[in-house]
């Protein structure tokens, strides 16, 4: 007389390894009738508990009494003219199951082990200096580094008292052809050697504004330079890399 | 005193999750090991001098220090630089929740504007937007065509890298996150009917088997 | 490597509240002082070897283990009892039977997806997946290139040190499937130690004697 509790089995397959090695039965030789009516009668048995029936033991009721009728039918065979056992891949499937119940069972005890072990507790104790600013994380560049580094480019420049308004005496047109010069002469420059030597605010501005329209008219090309706050300007060729 | 208290203390201390007191440690023991063990918080103030004078003895990087009524291990303040380095460059790989919160908005609704995050998680979110852009996880994607032309949010390629994605696609759908979760009154009968939930003791399991550092 | 180093390597391991690498130790530590400096992922682990010696001659509580792809400060397992009594509120509980399953299948399939490990385990598996995801012992890692481009799980790290391995190499090979089997006397022999088995009489959990089985 054996007595199951519910929560022993994790699911259909679980139950029927049950069987299995309760009756010692050979799992590469199943008696399907006999193991379909002990599984029909668990089935019932959490009817009468009320409980909900988990559909995965429902669709492992439907296979079993497929296998059934499939081993009352005259033998399949396979194209090398091999007969072929309805309960084949319900073997493999219990197989795979145990052999993965079988390692929970190595974690459990690697589990229990290594509750035993404790870390250390409490760290707020520990003096921390706050650390200096180290390297770039920056792998890729977008175009808020880009306004970053313009940003930096401008704050760096003394500030010049202007006094009186004069006309810009810089344009687009000529930051975009004084920037190809630049990467026609040596395929790329840094964005600080670029505007090195700009003492007027707008002459940056401007330089970059024409940066910006080349990018877009994809005559130039930016990546991340090893400096931070910088980035370098390369030449493109039909729209791809030199 | 038994000469095996001295390193109970020890451990105690270690793994205190914050300062432990000296009457804690006593009632730990005797809990432990009975009334009549002889150990008194006068042993555990001993015990503490006892382990310092060996820590220093030996050259060992930490002490035992007396913070807010207890004991706590701390590492000697010459190395505070390294320790620093250490946590900042911890702090650079964590996420805050806020943060996480503001990239998953950002990931999932992308392009975004800050308004719009902001209406989501309902507080301001410009520091947070700032940070995420200093960290390289968001970039800014060119305007909005509402009223205000708003900057537009999406995430970056270092996002992707970041959680281990190919592509933005890859991000688990919502409805996917709620799938797992779906049914849950199904789910809690079934965890009934199959989890073996048992709570037990730690004392329970301590038997006197393997050391597996001797 | 010079002598101090010893004693960085110490408190950056020490002060580290999770495990710390090799390669993670040599970078905090030239950061600070310089890439010139003569310390090598080697000279840690001959480091980490000789401060173990230390605290096993000095009879310490605790030693470096080499745990999730690093080295931690941990408590010899003797003490566990006295640790455990303090940290009783928060009551250790140990991972159901099918969590453990569950998580087998993910560390030794990994990345599966979940229509996988319902395959291999015969039942609906979104509870036990949900629950080890928030448990952070698996993560999502992408997705699988197959229809229907399923979410792919596998372990973390919380994983390798929640079952005191180094990396997932370390864990125990499982064995053939002809193999299993052959003897039954091997499960009946872990049985034992498993500390989520108990066999409990059916009529203790229901009113009636009507549900036994032969």
């Amino acid at each position: 007389m054996y007595k199951v509790k519910l929560n022993t089995f994790e699911g259909p397959l679980d139950l029927l390894l049950f069987f299995i090695k309760r009756d010692e039965l050979d799992i590469y030789d199943i008696p399907i009738s006999q193991i379909t009516k002990e599984f029909m009668e668990y089935l019932h048995y959490i009817e009468k508990l009320d409980l909900e029936i988990a559909g995965d033991f429902l669709l492992m009721a439907a296979t079993l009494m497929q296998i059934k009728v499939r081993m009352l039918l005259p033998k399949e065979v396979d194209e090398k003219g091999e007969e072929i056992d309805p309960r084949a891949d319900l073997v493999k499937a219990l197989l795979e199951y145990k052999r993965y119940k079988e390692m929970a069972e190595e974690f459990s005890v690697m589990e229990y082990n290594q509750r035993k072990i404790n870390y250390r507790g409490n760290f707020s104790a520990d003096p921390k200096e706050a650390p200096e600013e180290i390297g770039s994380l920056l792998k890729n560049i977008t175009i808020y580094d880009l306004i970053k580094a313009f940003q930096k480019a401008l704050m760096e420049k003394p500030e010049e008292i202007v006094h009186e308004v004069k006309k810009f005496n810089v344009t687009i047109e000529e930051q975009i052809s004084y920037i190809t010069d630049f990467v026609e002469r040596s395929n790329y420059v840094h964005f600080l050697d670029l505007v090195k030597g700009m003492t007027e605010k707008i002459r940056i501005v401007v330089t970059f504004i024409a940066l910006l329209e080349l990018v877009k008219m994809n005559r130039i090309g930016i990546t991340v330079s090893e400096k931070l706050n910088d980035f370098v300007i390369y030449k493109l060729d039909d729209g791809t890399d030199l | 005193m038994e000469q095996i208290y001295k390193s109970i203390i020890e451990s105690l201390i270690f793994a205190s999750d914050e300062p432990i007191g000296a009457t804690e440690i006593v009632k730990a023991i005797k809990e432990i090991d009975g009334e009549d063990i002889s150990v008194s918080t006068k042993d555990v103030e001993e015990t503490v001098d006892y382990l310092n004078q060996c820590y220093k003895d030996n050259d060992r990087a930490f002490r035992i220090i007396r913070i807010a009524n207890g004991f706590t291990f701390a590492t000697k303040p010459e190395y505070a630089k390294y320790i620093g380095y250490l946590s900042s460059e911890k702090s650079r790989r964590r996420l805050s929740q806020a943060a996480l919160e503001t990239l998953a908005i950002i990931a999932y609704k992308q392009p975004i504007t800050k308004p719009e995050i902001e209406t989501i998680r309902g507080v301001n979110s410009d520091y947070i937007i700032n940070s995420l852009l200093e960290k390289n996880l968001i970039t800014i994607k060119g305007r909005a065509e509402t009223i205000g032309r708003p900057l537009l949010y999406a995430t970056t390629d270092e996002f992707l890298m970041y959680f281990g994605l190919n592509k933005i696609t890859d991000l688990p759908k919502p409805r996917e996150v709620e799938e797992i979760m779906k049914d849950s009154e199904f789910i809690e009968q079934k965890r009934k009917i199959m989890m073996n939930e048992i709570e037990e003791e730690l004392e329970n399991d301590v038997d006197s088997g393997e050391n597996e550092f001797d």
